[in-house]
């Protein structure tokens, strides 16, 4: 296990370079000067250049990357151009209310996507099963904006229910948060309860169709163990992968309902930051971000290892 | 020997009966997929809608009307007007032109791409490390902040974007390609190839792409519902199709702006997305049951 | 709910009377950008000069009138030459960190904003600060001119007093600590999130009536939000709610819902005059024919009304209105002519190769690309090739600024300024390189005129100038909307949002 | 039927000492053990003749066969073929022997492109040698088509038209188009139902004695071996434990395995009930393979010396090779 | 042979309904299991031998996947009438199965010890922990070494052998009546396959337990069964007893098969003897005797007529139009099919 672990984590040394450098190419081919931003259209050529040396901006390429790399090994993601404050810190800040949303939309994924796949599953063919997988496509295909946009128009300007937008922290009360919080997890969500349900019907239709079904049936099992026992935790692998891929993509799908929801969270902060060429900031946020998708398919892997004895994780 | 000419000369007939019959085939197949037929026709629609609508509506979608900004759909506008008081209808049927245009090309570039990466990562391992770690590096990427990131590096216009969703969705594409061309490896039929004393060339692009066609149509579907979903939200987000040229996205951008008085520049484009992306989903689920080898097979 | 339609900010007051007030209120208020930083000499944005007024003040600021009158100056002497001023300074004024202000602070303060201030380098020649003693600065310059104490007043690169120790530490980048004088003092910028300023008991308020920027201030609220709210419609709705008190960025077309609600009311103050900024340092707009063309294909009546703007007015002036002493419409015979076929002819004329022509805009503002927009399908119609380049903001000020051949015309807004000679395209360098000797002379005439009635005859040949040379076009006055709730009173807003001197009943 | 394996005349591939181990690696991508897939093998095939290989599953068979045709490297060993050793060509050489070596599957399901039609199939291995224009190939390929018992009907077929047996046959045709000398079969005919089965047994007998064929017959089913083969090879765990003439493995198996095999194989005949031989336990891993000899754990005469020395190769009867203390 | 019945399918017919129509797998299945015996059923790949014995405990029993015609008696009850709970109640503990494949057959994810106590804990309402020495004992029965050790692991770590005797104790754990073995010893070893025969043997003597034996090996069944049917293509096309089979089959096709399977006797003949053509698919059955396309003896009655089980003895039916015929040498062998 321990073995297993530490090779796991030496392999993310080579994705998270590669991540690393592109995110620093791109932003380096980006056009901008976050000086010329943060100077306005009044400044001078000299002002502006004066800042820039300021920043570090006139360094060459590689030399930049080394900086900011050497940096991010000692855990230092540099310092924000606009906020002036550490980029650690600003993540930090700001990741409160995209955890809350991605996890309440993976909450909201598991509990109504798991039990619509499994019931699908079980109905297979019949019209209950085909309008869920048809809803299931209507999930997939609106976007989440889109979505968004939707909830919005029906729920809060035309029934009043939410708010419009906005962002309260959980320390002003459990329901003032989820009332903030409902419809953006929703919007997020959406797309990832189809994608579980569809996920789980699919991969437990496969294991029903597997011989140790017939097996247990054949043992005079009891269909509803059957399915939850005999079934479900082999159908179980492909769900979790999907369910922690849905994670990272949860996060980085903030971005979107983020801005439309007017949520400070990591999302909002990357999409400005991109505006204001928050450079730090923007290669903070997207290598932490692939950080966490990468652990937490780690973490897929380890438990893929507690749910699938064959998945040998220590040798 | 006689026979055989003989034979031979039946061949051509026999030939283009076998076609046709395939052909039947196919298509009986396809019109008995209930999923791909309903995908192909609302597809066929849009379709058809973006490159007749302009022929038949003769639209402006940049005509600017000051005095009728964000009317209602009337007799005039059939989905009324958007801010800046042009056409709203002739807007939707434009931004499915680009829209369209951009899946399609993300979706052939990406598919290219992406099959050629995949399909030489799974035949040589050394290359397989170094291009698959390359791509895990780029998959671990969100999508979406990596076109993010990339439109604001390329600077907007169509064919960033459609480089930029093209980057981001090769290794989407190589993957699926690898994992099943893995697979296909390991067929028999490909030791025999072997055993004959086939070259590397001939086996990767003879008997290996070919077997990857069909999960590779599945994906290319999906990067193209994607590309259209990621351009959408690109636009949305003012990252993507430089105005004002019409995309779904584009104007959804707009009607955000305006939701509360004019919902129906929100609600037709969107309508359009979704129905899109739906029927290139259905389509490629379709086309899964239908490519699938083991729904052919005798079981 | 209803509003005081007229665009002069003097009005734009909700009665205050003396209803359940509660001193210990708060105010959210709701902008829809955030401030790239709280240095007021580290940006001209218009939020930057919004939330630094929160926190500090200068030596003189403008009553209503756009007079600059003494703030933290006691008095101001002016000697004859009118080379050197004299500032004596108000005893007793604190900073927020609880040291009380003194000539040190001011001069060390001045000596930065001379360097950062683009109205100081538009209007002063070779200042100098120096203490005199504890309470007493002066200011030498080279040039007399009227307009040194208005420069001083601008709340664009608002010449904030600091101690000398944070403005003698800041780097380049910028002061780290946002220390001032104002009724109201920093607390916390939780990023895109809100800024929370809070009373500042020991503020020394100034006891003549207040006046535009001058006068009393008295917070009347204990604590401020500055909340960021970027979506227009969240803001209103914000509004309903009553999350927010005021809402800074209503937008034109949910005019109609908030005038439909009884519980809120409007204000529209000066937002920012927009502008076609012609690039006259490379391409087809060295042409003056061609310029012209442009300005006699628009109809800025149209423009203005696909241009979604808030609240706007047609005019001329460079100046807002509402600066008396220099709003004019000289050279309206010049400006929104709207004749195609004289525009036509001017194109033939020109010698316009037919090449395309590059409008350099964006999205981030909605005006700028909507404006874009009409101008491209408008200069179709004359034969003049558009295609648009729609940047973010910060690509396409790299742009204009470093990538001269790649645009042609620059879709911009410009605020208020407390001078013409303080406007940015008047200014030596400015990117459009469009400065020519009438302008040069006029403007040296302006600054050095001995009387502000003679400058302003000086100023108005040169926007006649200007507008018949089309070195821009000024396309509307933007006004923009700031609505409120009738809980809210004694809200005004004068060249920013005045939060002092505002209650919230609860 | 009977010859001996000590024929005068040459033998036309001799393969000998060949051995092949598997590295296999650990999570972490370090070596830490082989498996000895093949170790030591030794035979002679003679033109004309069939040689069988029978043994359990894992011991070593495929491995054989596919080492031969360089469709795996050796570890060791040597294979002379025409007076070259196979194991060394390279290139052009190699390709050029493989017109000689062929091979048909197991499985006739998979071994076939589905995405190709027959037609093509039997004709790229034309293309890949560069014989002949595009109509002799055409031809050739038809001619192969009646030989295999397939009739020019099934020229534009995509495999999945045909049966299993009728696969076979293609892959027969496939193998056989090249001209082969030499023909390795990887039980072709275990996927099939038994009345195909004899079909394509028929098949290859009959194509032997036509083109004077050579096969390697690996398979599990011993009653198949028999009846094809010349002589047999018994393998177990990557040895050859028995070697010699079809009817005298038969007539006396010497290796205690070979008559436990033997006795295990059902008999389609009720009446006659004979004592069987069960061995305990079971096929041990080739990646930890028992000290000393390899069948030792489950041997029923196995003694001390078993658990220690490795036996070698003695010939205990004329012609009858076998690899056990006993003897 | 006047044991009792314990189990009779009458007229069994099975139809699955697949996206391309409804296939009828079984055409009328009739048979008796009695007491004690092991029923051998044999028949090539798809003549439908899995899809009878999976009729019989109604594993494919979804309502809209299967069609079930005809009856299935079991202790005077008609199994395909009875309703799903009690049908569990059978399964597993009067009626048990194993199947071909025992890797796939077991559930990969839990331990073979949970897998067989789940039965008893079903059936017999046992504690966990009495079901699980129960296992070990059961374990132990079939001839497993370190039992114990053995319960705690999982399937992906056993070999097949032990495998296939786990599916064993699995299906014996609540002493059934009858055992169904589908293809048991098909994905093994020859000297595995003999261990698990033995073991299949010695459990139907001890316990008197009566075994439908499925495979598609005469050798197989000539080892282990007493009576034999034949099926082709979805029909018994034969059925008699073990002995009779081999000695005097009376089906063209049983005489085939017999004379196509290579021997380890008598002489390496040159040639094996040849059914020519291959099965038919289910989509597209002749209309006539479903054998009639392949069998050398077929005239037109056979293309034109189906024929019924004709009862040659007590202990001998077929299904033939023309089997006394061919016993006397009356009827041509037909050359040009072979052609
Ligand atoms: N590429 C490989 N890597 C590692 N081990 C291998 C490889 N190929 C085969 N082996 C191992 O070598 C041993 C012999 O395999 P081989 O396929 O030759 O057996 P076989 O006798 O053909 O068995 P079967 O009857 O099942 O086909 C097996 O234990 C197998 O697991
Ligand atoms: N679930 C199903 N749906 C449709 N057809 C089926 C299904 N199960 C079996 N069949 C068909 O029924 C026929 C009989 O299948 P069955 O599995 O009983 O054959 P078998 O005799 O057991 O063959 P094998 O020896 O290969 O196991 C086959 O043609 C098969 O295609
Ligand atoms: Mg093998
Ligand atoms: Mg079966």
């Amino acid at each position: 296990m321990k073995t297993y672990l530490l090779k796991r984590l030496i392999s993310l040394i080579p994705t998270l370079l590669i991540v690393s450098i592109v995110v620093y190419l791109i932003i380096y081919l980006t056009p901008g000067d976050p000086a010329e931003v943060m100077l306005g259209d009044s400044a001078t050529d000299e002002q502006v250049e004066a800042l820039r040396e300021e920043m570090g901006l006139n360094d060459s390429f590689v030399q930049r990357y080394f900086t900011w790399m050497g940096g991010v090994l000692q855990g230092d993601l540099g310092t924000s151009y606009f906020m002036k404050e550490d980029v650690t810190y600003s993540i930090v800040s700001h990741l409160g209310p995209t955890l809350s949303l991605a996890i309440l939309a993976e909450i909201f994924a598991i509990v109504i996507g798991i039990p619509i796949g499994i019931f699908a599953a079980r109905r297979r063919g019949t019209y209950v099963d085909q309008s869920f997988m048809g809803l299931s496509y209507i999930g997939v295909a609106i976007p989440s904006f889109l979505l968004a946009l939707f909830l919005i128009l029906i729920f809060s300007i035309t029934l009043k229910w939410f708010p419009v937008a906005g962002y309260k922290e959980l320390s002003e009360g459990l329901w003032e948060h989820l009332r903030y919080m409902i419809l953006p997890a929703l919007a997020l969500g959406c797309m990832h309860i189809a994608l579980t349900a569809r996920m789980t019907r699919s991969s437990m239709l496969d294991v029903l169709n597997l011989n140790f079904i017939k097996t247990a049936r054949a043992k005079g099992v009891k269909e509803s163990i059957v399915i939850y026992r005999h079934t479900l935790r082999n159908a179980l692998l492909p769900i979790i992968t999907i369910i922690g891929q849905n994670f990272g993509i949860l996060i980085a799908g903030a971005a979107v309902v983020e801005t439309v929801f007017n949520i400070p969270g990591i999302g909002q902060l990357v999409v400005n930051s991109i505006e204001r060429r928050d450079f730090p900031v923007i290669q903070g946020i997207i290598l932490f971000v692939t950080f966490v998708y990468v652990v937490i398919n780690l973490i897929v892997d380890l438990l893929y290892g507690v749910i699938d004895p064959r998945v040998k994780l220590d040798k | 020997m006689e026979a055989v000419v003989k034979s031979a000369s039946d061949l051509s007939k026999r030939r283009t009966a076998l076609k046709k019959e395939q052909r039947r085939l196919a298509y009986s197949k396809f019109i008995h997929n209930k999923q791909a037929v309903t995908g192909f026709i609302i597809l066929a629609f849009i379709v058809a809608l973006a490159l007749l609508g302009p022929i038949f509506i003769s639209l402006d979608p940049y005509e600017i009307h000051p005095e009728d900004r964000l009317q209602g759909p009337s007799g005039n506008y059939l989905f009324g007007t958007d801010n800046l008081g042009r056409d709203l209808l002739a807007r939707v049927i434009f931004g499915a032109q680009i829209s369209l245009f951009i899946g399609l090309a993300v979706a052939f570039f990406a598919g290219i791409l992406g099959t050629i990466i995949g399909l030489y990562a799974s035949y040589y391992k050394f290359l397989d490390n170094v291009l698959m770690r390359i791509c895990e590096g780029i998959m671990a990427i969100p999508a979406i902040l990596l076109a993010i990131a990339l439109m604001a590096a390329l600077g907007p216009s169509t064919e960033n974007i459609i480089i930029a969703l093209s980057i981001v969705y090769t290794p989407y594409v190589a993957r699926v390609v690898r994992s099943s061309a893995l697979v296909i490896r390991e067929e028999t039929y490909i030791e025999a190839m072997k055993a004959i004393g086939a070259k590397s060339f001939r086996i990767i692009w003879g008997h290996i792409a070919p077997n990857v066609v069909s999960p590779l149509i599945i994906q290319i579907t999906s990067v193209f519902a994607n590309a259209i979903l990621i351009e959408a939200t690109l636009s949305f987000l003012g990252a993507g199709v430089p105005a004002p040229t019409p995309s779904w996205g584009n104007i959804l951008y707009d009607g955000k702006m305006v939701i509360f008085n004019t919902p129906w520049m929100v609600v037709f484009p969107g309508i359009c997305i979704v129905l899109a992306i739906l029927a290139l989903n259905m389509f490629g689920d379709g086309l899964r049951d239908i490519l699938d080898p083991h729904s052919n097979s005798k079981k | 709910g209803g509003s005081s339609d007229s665009s002069s900010e003097g009005d734009n007051t909700s009665e205050g009377t003396d209803t359940a007030v509660s001193t210990d209120g708060e105010l959210h208020y709701a902008s829809n950008v955030q401030p790239p930083t709280l240095d007021p000499l580290m940006s001209n944005a218009i939020v930057t000069r919004e939330v630094a007024s929160v926190i500090y003040e200068s030596l003189v600021a403008f009553n209503e009138n756009f007079e600059p009158v003494p703030m933290l100056a006691e008095s101001v002497d002016v000697s004859e030459d009118g080379k050197t001023y004299t500032f004596n300074l108000r005893h007793g004024v604190m900073f927020h960190n609880g040291e009380e202000m003194k000539a040190e602070d001011v001069v060390a303060s001045m000596e930065r904003w001379k360097e950062k201030s683009s109205s100081a380098r538009a209007v002063l020649t070779e200042p100098q600060f120096a203490e005199v003693d504890e309470y007493t600065v002066t200011m030498t310059l080279a040039e007399p001119t009227t307009l040194a104490l208005g420069a001083i007043a601008n709340t664009s690169h608002l010449a904030a007093i600091m101690p000398k120790e944070i403005v003698e530490s800041a780097p380049e980048a910028g002061v780290e600590e946002f220390i001032g004088t104002g009724p109201f003092k920093f607390v916390e910028w939780k990023q895109d999130q809100y800024l929370h300023f809070t009373r500042f008991d020991e503020y020394a308020a100034l006891d003549t009536p207040a006046s535009g920027l001058s006068g009393k201030k008295e917070a009347l609220v204990k604590d401020v939000y500055f909340d960021i709210v970027i979506d227009p419609s969240t803001q209103l709705s914000g509004l309903q709610t009553g999350e927010y008190d005021i809402a800074g960025g209503i937008i034109q077309d949910d005019l109609a819902q908030l005038e439909a609600n009884p519980d809120l009311e409007y204000i529209t103050p000066f937002d920012a005059n927009y502008t076609l900024l012609f690039n006259r340092k490379e391409g087809a707009f060295q042409s003056k024919e061609l310029r012209q063309a442009v300005a006699y294909a628009l109809d800025l009546d149209a423009l203005a009304a696909v241009a979604a703007v808030d609240n706007y007015e047609i005019t001329p002036s460079q100046l807002p209105k509402l600066n008396a002493v220099w709003a004019t419409d000289a050279g309206a015979e010049f400006h929104n002519q709207k004749d195609l076929e004289k525009a036509k002819q001017l194109v033939e004329q020109s010698g316009y190769n037919g090449e395309t022509l590059n409008i350099l805009t964006t999205r981030d503002y909605p005006q700028m690309y909507n404006e874009a927009v009409y101008v491209k399908e408008q200069l179709a119609k004359v034969g003049i090739n558009v295609e648009l380049l729609v940047y973010d903001w910060a690509t396409a000020l790299s742009e204009v600024r470093n990538s001269p051949q790649d645009w042609n015309i620059f879709t911009t807004s410009f605020p208020s300024t407390p001078s013409p000679v303080e406007l940015l395209y008047y200014a030596e360098s400015y990117f459009d390189g469009a400065e020519t000797d009438t302008q040069k002379e006029l403007l040296t005439k302006i600054k050095s005129a001995p009387t502000t009635e003679e400058a302003k005859m000086y100023w108005e040949e040169l926007q006649t100038h200007s507008i018949e040379d089309v070195k821009l076009i000024t396309t509307f006055a933007a006004n923009k909307i700031s609505a409120y709730t009738t809980d809210v009173k004694g809200y005004k807003y004068f060249e920013v949002p005045l939060f002092y001197n505002v209650s919230v009943s609860e | 039927m009977t010859t001996q394996l000590t024929l005068d005349h040459e033998p036309l591939l001799e393969v000998s000492g060949l051995k092949k181990h598997f590295p296999v690696k650990n999570e972490i991508g370090q070596k830490s053990a082989v498996v000895k897939a093949v170790d030591d093998v030794s035979f002679k095939l003679y033109e004309g003749k069939t040689l069988g290989l029978v043994g359990e599953s894992g011991c070593g068979k495929s491995t054989t066969g596919r080492t031969i045709l360089r469709l795996t490297e050796p570890t060791s060993g040597s294979a002379l073929f025409k007076g070259k050793d196979i194991f060394q060509l390279k290139g052009d050489e190699l390709r050029k022997a493989r017109q000689d070596l062929q091979m048909v599957f197991q499985d006739p399901f998979s071994s076939l492109n589905p995405r190709k039609r027959i037609g093509e199939i039997l004709e790229e291995p034309l293309v890949i040698h560069k014989l002949g224009t595009k109509a002799e190939r055409t031809e050739k390929v038809m001619e192969i088509l009646y030989k295999v018992g397939l009739n020019v009907d099934h020229y534009y077929r995509y495999p999945h038209e045909f049966s299993g047996g009728q696969r076979q046959r293609i892959v027969l045709a496939r193998a056989l188009i090249l001209n082969p000398k030499i023909i390795v079969c990887d039980e072709p005919v275990s996927a099939l139902d038994v009345s195909t089965q004899a079909q394509i047994v028929n098949l290859l007998r009959d194509l032997q004695e036509d083109l004077k064929l050579t096969y390697l017959f690996i398979a599990h089913d011993i009653s198949v071996v028999r009846h094809i083969s010349d002589q047999i090879g018994v393998m177990y765990l990557g040895n050859i434990v028995e070697y010699t003439d079809t009817d005298n493995i038969f007539a006396e198996p010497l290796h205690p395995y070979t008559q436990a095999l033997l006795s295990a194989v059902p008999h389609p005949n009720p009446t006659m009930k004979r004592e069987r031989i069960i061995l305990k336990g079971e096929i041990p891993s080739p990646l930890n393979p028992p000290s000393g000899c390899v069948f030792h754990p489950r041997c029923p005469m196995a003694t001390d010396i078993c658990k220690q020395a490795v036996p070698v190769n003695k010939e205990a009867r004329p012609g009858h090779f076998v690899r056990c203390h006993l003897y | 042979m006047s044991q009792q019945a314990i189990l009779e399918v009458k007229d069994l017919k099975t139809s699955f309904h697949t996206e391309r129509g409804s296939v009828t797998a079984l055409h009328g299945i009739n048979f008796q299991l009695k007491e004690g015996e092991i029923l051998g059923i044999v028949g090539e790949s798809g003549c439908g031998k899995s899809v009878t014995s999976q009729s019989i405990l109604r594993l494919y029993d979804e309502k809209y996947l299967v069609d079930y015609e005809g009856e299935i008696n079991f202790q005077g009850k008609n199994l395909l009438k009875l309703p799903m709970d009690k049908m569990q109640e059978i399964r597993g503990n009067d009626i048990s199965m194993i199947f071909q494949d025992p890797l796939s057959s077991l559930n990969p994810v839990y331990t073979i010890g949970f897998q067989i106590s789940e039965s008893l804990m079903i059936h017999q309402k046992l504690s966990k922990k009495e079901a699980t020495e129960k296992a070990i004992e059961l374990l132990r029965l079939t001839g497993i070494s370190a039992p114990e050790k053995r319960v705690k692991q999982y399937p992906h770590e056993l070999s097949g052998g032990m495998r296939q005797r786990v599916m064993i104790a699995m299906a014996l754990a609540c002493k059934p009546k009858v055992l169904i073995a589908d293809e048991p010893t098909t994905a093994l070893d020859v000297t595995i396959q003999a261990q698990i025969l033995d073991l299949i043997l010695q459990l139907n003597k001890e316990y008197k337990m009566s075994v439908m034996f499925i495979t598609h090996d005469l050798g197989v069944v000539a080892e282990v069964c007493t009576r034999v049917i034949v099926m082709y293509l979805g029909q018994i096309v034969e059925e008699t007893d073990v002995e009779t089979l081999f000695s005097k089959p009376l089906h063209p096709y049983t005489k085939g098969l017999m004379k196509s399977m290579p021997t380890l006797e008598g002489e390496r003949s040159e040639k094996l003897h040849v059914i020519e053509g291959a099965v038919p698919s289910l989509n597209n059955i002749p209309k006539g005797c479903r054998f009639a396309e392949r069998c050398p003896f077929a005239d037109e009655l056979c293309k034109e007529k189906p024929p019924e089980l004709m009862t040659h003895n007590d202990n001998h039916k077929v299904r033939c139009w023309h089997y006394e015929k061919i016993e006397k040498g009356e009827v041509a062998y037909d050359n040009t099919i072979n052609a």
